[in-house]
């Protein structure tokens, strides 16, 4: 029999490992990286099967010289004052995470997840969505809050879990919550919202609303089975969604390889569906934004939902319980080739002459003053362990709409 | 008034509500153009049109979760999951999503949506067609969980779910979707339309969620049961002669403790019946609340009958089945105790 | 905002509808199916990237004329003896089938499920792996039970729940359970052992072994969760494992395209994980087992996992419990365009001379006389509900290895 | 005796097995390379090799479902799921396969796996990071489920449960993983190596799965307890100053009734803790056994105390959190009743 038979060599088992660990050299000379501009942009009508490329290659916009160039770029044409605000929105969040790092390193709270060297994605894509629309974002998405216009406080108030914290201090911190900006209450558990985001654009559809949604999901994370339940429904009915995949390198220690297996890019998933599926340079605004705003017109011309995969880079721990240089060289994200999102934006805005180091240096400050400012008010109230936290009746309030029985009689006996 | 089987009167709640109210939508497994394969949702789509009532994908977790998504949105999503039996991929939207989403947000995203699925043995349906998985939904802050025993409950209750604000488990017995069940699988099956609890009202009407019912008066014992178990507790008072008064739950979570209470209080001795595997059922549930709240009234301990703890089997059956000789017994043992 | 946006039209639902219903005229010309024999061939090592076009053809070894034509009929030749035992294993099964389906009719027992139209898959297929190899079946792969020569009595038994069922009455009928014969216990829960196949596959290669493993799902379950777990672990380890997915185009009263959506075939979704995914004509019995040898091959080669979409359609009820008629018309099995693989071998059994209709009839009265013997034998034991049924004990039996101590006291509280 | 943490005891226990069986292989996401989020597995993939250590993609379902098929193949895989929170995706592969295999199929297949995972709260983890889902476990026949309360058991029980040919949750309370915990949260943590139970033998020693252990002997009252709430009960009834006894449950299916209604008919009284949420947990079955078992010698109903019917809140862990105060209060009570 075959198992036994000399001719047949054994099998063995194949564990995909990243090119490099701690002690070697970064190496992303693999990675294929076209030219910005030169990825076509096809009509957001155009048959799915007639855009398979799309998921192969990287839309890109920006190139070295800070020129943005190409079809995706002329399709865009942002008014310049979009440009400034869109970095000043990255630069918020980057120093909105510098300090909350720093907080949560002088124990004002218990975890901090932070968006290093991603700010461009959830910051461009916010713009390319309408009140009304609904994100189902995961913890690296605060972007869409700061881009969407949401109070500084009352994010810090969430992370501190203090009185003023509109959660009243159940969430970890960073799973924020918000309907008026478009941003659904975001779950620990990985995937589950992917396919929610998918229910929430077919409910849009079945109300006759034009309301749309976006899914928003990270490599590692495109392995659980909601992931797979999104896109066979997302197909089925057409649902008016952008499915978002953020493709960040690394899951917590594990290289995407581990997730993506055999296929060369989380977008082919898409393929196996009849969806769409572009991927697209994540560090690049422009780039994001001018995709966006294709997969957003899509859905909401009921032409059904689109995959899209951005390329990018964890370049901070995967929160503040993890040290990546455990794992990873530290030379990696240095070595990474799509550069960094906001020194990009800055090169552009600076080469068209909208921008320049001073005033970008003087943002900086202003803009650090500004969530200075929050951060006191934030603590006047209170953090995690000092000031003044929400009531402990809080705990037991909003199981369900209508406390039961049982549960009054527990919060007696806790005595609140 | 009406007769209607269980199967008809659940039917008619989803038929109500998705006239009454636009949000109410439905959607499962064969539940579109077929009806289910029970026939609940039989005619729905053809009355209000493959957007509000239509075929899923085979994919548990899909059908809830997507659900979940569309109650957010602000719909009331009413989904069949075709088996009991097969709720289990769907179960981490259900205790991590669908039970939190108001608390998380603290009230600002919800969750308003009925999931049904046929529960219980007693057709030669096997390990994966006869299973009762409620305490796996009762151990979940966040939920609802509600078990029907006849036709006129069936539609009050499923009409409350629909209109409650809350994710609510709607666990149907299967065996009394045609006809009620006491037990004696080796007698003539009745009918509902012979049956009392078959009379089901037109129209709207609801049956509050969280108050148990009496179905028999007695002092002697009382017997906690719900679903199918309700009519085989009937069934074993009488074979036993035991003056027992039997209260149907209804509702498990949140559950009628003073009704339980108040009964067992005047009898002094109580029987927990589910078909369930025995360990960690709801019935350890119901015992531990008895006693911590009767203590000082019981004169037995309270007993339970449940399913043995083994997986559902097919050709034994009514072996494994807790039946009316099995409850007469323990009612005998009972009521001469100490 | 968007969604009260007058120049946008509302959004609305998707929900894919199959050709016909009852009343309607069946009608397939829209499901494209290329001449047998013109399919190419790749070397089992081609780049799966260079198969992608095999995903949306139909492999086909038949003609019209009973011929077997093509590169994968030349690389099949199949002695004639084998050929001779491969249609007998078809008629034995269905001859089987309408015996099972009678006495499920007579309350012999309480279920059934039949292959009617199916047979050639599960009965090809079997022929191709190895003994050691080991399949993961849905219950309609009885066909590998036969081919493999499982004794009929065996599955009479496990259909009757009879004292003579070696699963001691506990499994629902067709649930059948043979570890010497490569036939993994059939779970009721769709789609789950797919994915165990892939672990068993992947301990074959942990082990240094040589055996390969099989899933099986039908197209209704791809759209189950475990189906992408399994892609993403077989894609992810290279396991040696083939990955077949029956589309017999119903699920119970639900269509394919209700779990298929927007892609144009289920074989497509291996292809968003770099998995060569063939499709194959599924009642034609040459071609699906030329291309089992196929994928078994790449499988023993350490290769990697095939998906492998076999195209046929369920002739008869989804089980003994369902009426077609009630969500199909009567005529679409006639329609089908693909035919009937006993109808289909015969042919070409007979076309090569190696045949007769005269043979044929009296094989068919053989093969009936040997299942009725066997059906004698087995209900002389007894069925479910009559004659020598296993020990109540034995329902207490096998839930752990050993009885812990409350399911004892379970069992003499039961009095056993 | 070599001292070890929880952690290292939990390590000791996969590579003392590894090292004696080639069957036995680690995997789950971050194990491999890293060694896992908890450093369980450190060194492990270094020294065996990644075909036997490796990391998995982020699918639960997966983890446990390729398990499945690998013990059905005949290797004994221990699989890691990175917290118990995260079970759910996989709870059908475990409820419905992993249980079931050696009932269906008469034992031709079965499933000697271990599925390992972080449990409980005290860490400010939030409601996923926090979780004890064990009697979402213990309703499922077939399965075992295990959970230890410091390095010693933890490295025998691990040990047992991989060579035990039947799956095995095996429940780790991550708030012991690094120093034992008696709810006195602001009070100074003692590191393991200063505790008795830290003191781990080397190489291979199992601890029999089915067995408690009583911590403390005492006449007033039992108190019957697992995991973290072991060392809460000693503290409570210290701070109670009752002469309580202490069970530690270690094994919570199969269950030592034997242990349980000895003490307890000693006793008359009983106290039970978890840290999972009250309703339907799994003091609820241990509530029901002991009045089943012990209805005569009970001078005052079971009591239990446990988490509120609330998910778990990240800013009131420690007002959430199941701690000595609640303890002492419930003992004083307890042994005044009646
Ligand atoms: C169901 C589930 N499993 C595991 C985890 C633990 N976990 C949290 S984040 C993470 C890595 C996610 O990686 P990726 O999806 O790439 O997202 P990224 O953090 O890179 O944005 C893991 C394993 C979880 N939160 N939920
Ligand atoms: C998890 C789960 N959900 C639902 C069912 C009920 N069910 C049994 S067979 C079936 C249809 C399966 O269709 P398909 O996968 O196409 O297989 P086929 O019967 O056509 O071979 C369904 C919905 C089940 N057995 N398990
Ligand atoms: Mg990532
Ligand atoms: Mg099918």
């Amino acid at each position: 029999m075959a198992d036994s038979d000399p001719r047949i060599a054994p099998l063995s088992l194949t564990v995909p490992e990243p090119a490099v660990r701690p002690g070697g050299q970064p190496d992303f000379s693999g990675v294929p990286i076209p030219r910005a501009g030169t990825v076509r942009r096809p009509a957001v009508d155009e048959e799915p099967e007639a855009m398979r490329d799309l998921a192969f290659t990287i839309i890109r916009v920006l190139n070295r010289d800070g020129a943005a160039v190409g079809p995706w770029a002329e399709a865009l044409a942002l008014p310049d004052d979009e440009l400034l605000t869109g970095l000043r929105h990255m630069m918020l969040l980057r120093i909105y995470d510098a300090r909350m790092m720093t907080a949560q390193r002088q124990q004002k709270t218990s975890f901090y997840m932070q968006h290093l060297g991603e700010e461009a994605i959830s910051c461009a894509f916010a713009r390319a969505l309408s009140p009304g629309d609904m994100n189902f974002p995961t913890y690296r998405q605060a972007g869409l809050l700061i881009a969407g216009g949401y109070p500084l406080s009352e994010m810090m108030h969430q992370v501190y879990s203090n009185d003023g914290d509109r959660l009243r201090g159940r969430q970890l911190p960073v799973l924020y919550s918000s309907k008026p900006h478009g941003f659904f209450t975001v779950s620990g558990n990985l995937a589950t919202q992917f396919l929610q985001a998918v229910g929430w654009g077919m409910a849009s559809a079945i109300s006759g609303d034009r309301k749309i949604s976006a899914g928003w999901i990270g490599d590692g994370s495109t392995a659980e089975s909601d992931f797979h339940a999104a896109l066979v429904f997302a197909s089925t009915y057409k649902a008016p969604v952008v499915l978002n995949i953020v493709n960040n390198q690394w899951a917590i220690s594990t290289f995407q390889g581990i997730a993506r297996g055999g296929a060369g890019t989380f977008a082919a998933r898409g393929l196996g569906f009849g969806i769409p599926a572009l991927r697209v340079d994540g560090n690049d605004y422009l780039a994001v934004r001018a995709v966006a705003d294709w997969a957003v017109a899509r859905a909401r011309a009921n032409l059904g939902p689109t995959v899209v995969e951005y390329v990018t880079y964890r370049a901070g721990g995967h929160s503040t319980s993890d040290d990546p240089n455990a794992y990873r060289p530290a030379e990696e994200s240095a070595a990474w080739p799509l550069g960094d999102p906001v020194v990009r934006l800055k090169a552009h805005l600076i080469a068209r002459g909208l921008w320049s180091e001073e005033r970008h240096a003087q943002a900086e400050a202003e803009i650090l003053a500004e969530v200075t400012a929050a951060q006191k008010a934030a603590e006047a109230i209170g953090t995690l362990h000092t000031g003044r936290r929400p009531s402990p009746r809080d705990m037991f309030e909003d199981v369900y709409a209508q406390m039961p029985p049982h549960l009054r009689r527990q919060r007696q006996e806790a005595g609140f | 008034m009406p007769r209607m089987t269980m199967i008809e009167a659940i039917r008619d709640a989803m038929d109500v509500s998705m006239a009454a109210d636009p949000a109410v939508v439905v959607f499962g497994e064969d539940v579109g153009y077929f009806g289910g394969v029970f026939r609940c949702t039989a005619g729905l789509q053809k009355k209000y049109g493959p957007s509000r009532c239509f075929d899923a994908p085979i994919s548990e977790s899909g059908i809830v979760g997507a659900g979940i998504g569309m109650a957010a949105y602000g719909l009331k999503p009413v989904v069949e999951i075709q088996f009991a039996d097969y709720v289990y991929p769907a179960y981490d939207q259900i205790v991590s999503e669908a039970a939190r989403l108001r608390y998380r947000s603290a009230g600002e995203f919800t969750c308003p949506m009925v999931i049904r699925m046929p529960t219980g043995g007693g057709i030669f349906g096997g390990q994966t067609h006869s299973q009762s998985p409620e305490a796996l939904f009762t151990h979940v802050t966040g939920l609802k969980v509600v078990v029907p025993s006849n036709p006129q409950d069936a539609k009050g209750l499923l009409i409350a779910a629909i209109e409650d604000p809350d994710p609510v488990v709607f666990l149907e017995p299967k065996r009394l979707y045609n006809g009620p069940f006491d037990g004696w699988h080796d007698r003539p099956v009745t009918a509902w339309k012979t049956h009392a609890q078959s009379e089901v009202a037109e129209g709207h009407y609801s049956v509050a969620l969280g108050q148990a019912a009496v179905r028999r008066e007695g002092r002697a014992v009382t017997i906690l049961a719900y679903g199918t178990m309700v009519h085989v507790a009937l069934a074993g008072a009488e074979a036993a002669g035991v003056d027992a008064e039997v209260i149907d739950l209804r509702t498990l979570l949140p559950l009628d403790l003073e009704a339980i209470v108040t009964s067992v209080r005047k009898t002094g001795r109580c029987l927990v019946l589910h078909e369930a595997t025995l360990t960690s059922g709801f019935g350890a549930e119901l015992a531990a609340l008895v006693q911590a709240e009767c203590f000082y009234h019981l004169e037995a301990p309270v007993r339970r009958v449940a399913g043995w703890d083994t997986p559902y089997p097919h050709v034994h059956e009514w072996i494994y089945f807790p039946g009316p000789e099995r409850v007469a017994r323990a009612l005998t043992e009972l009521v001469e105790e100490a």
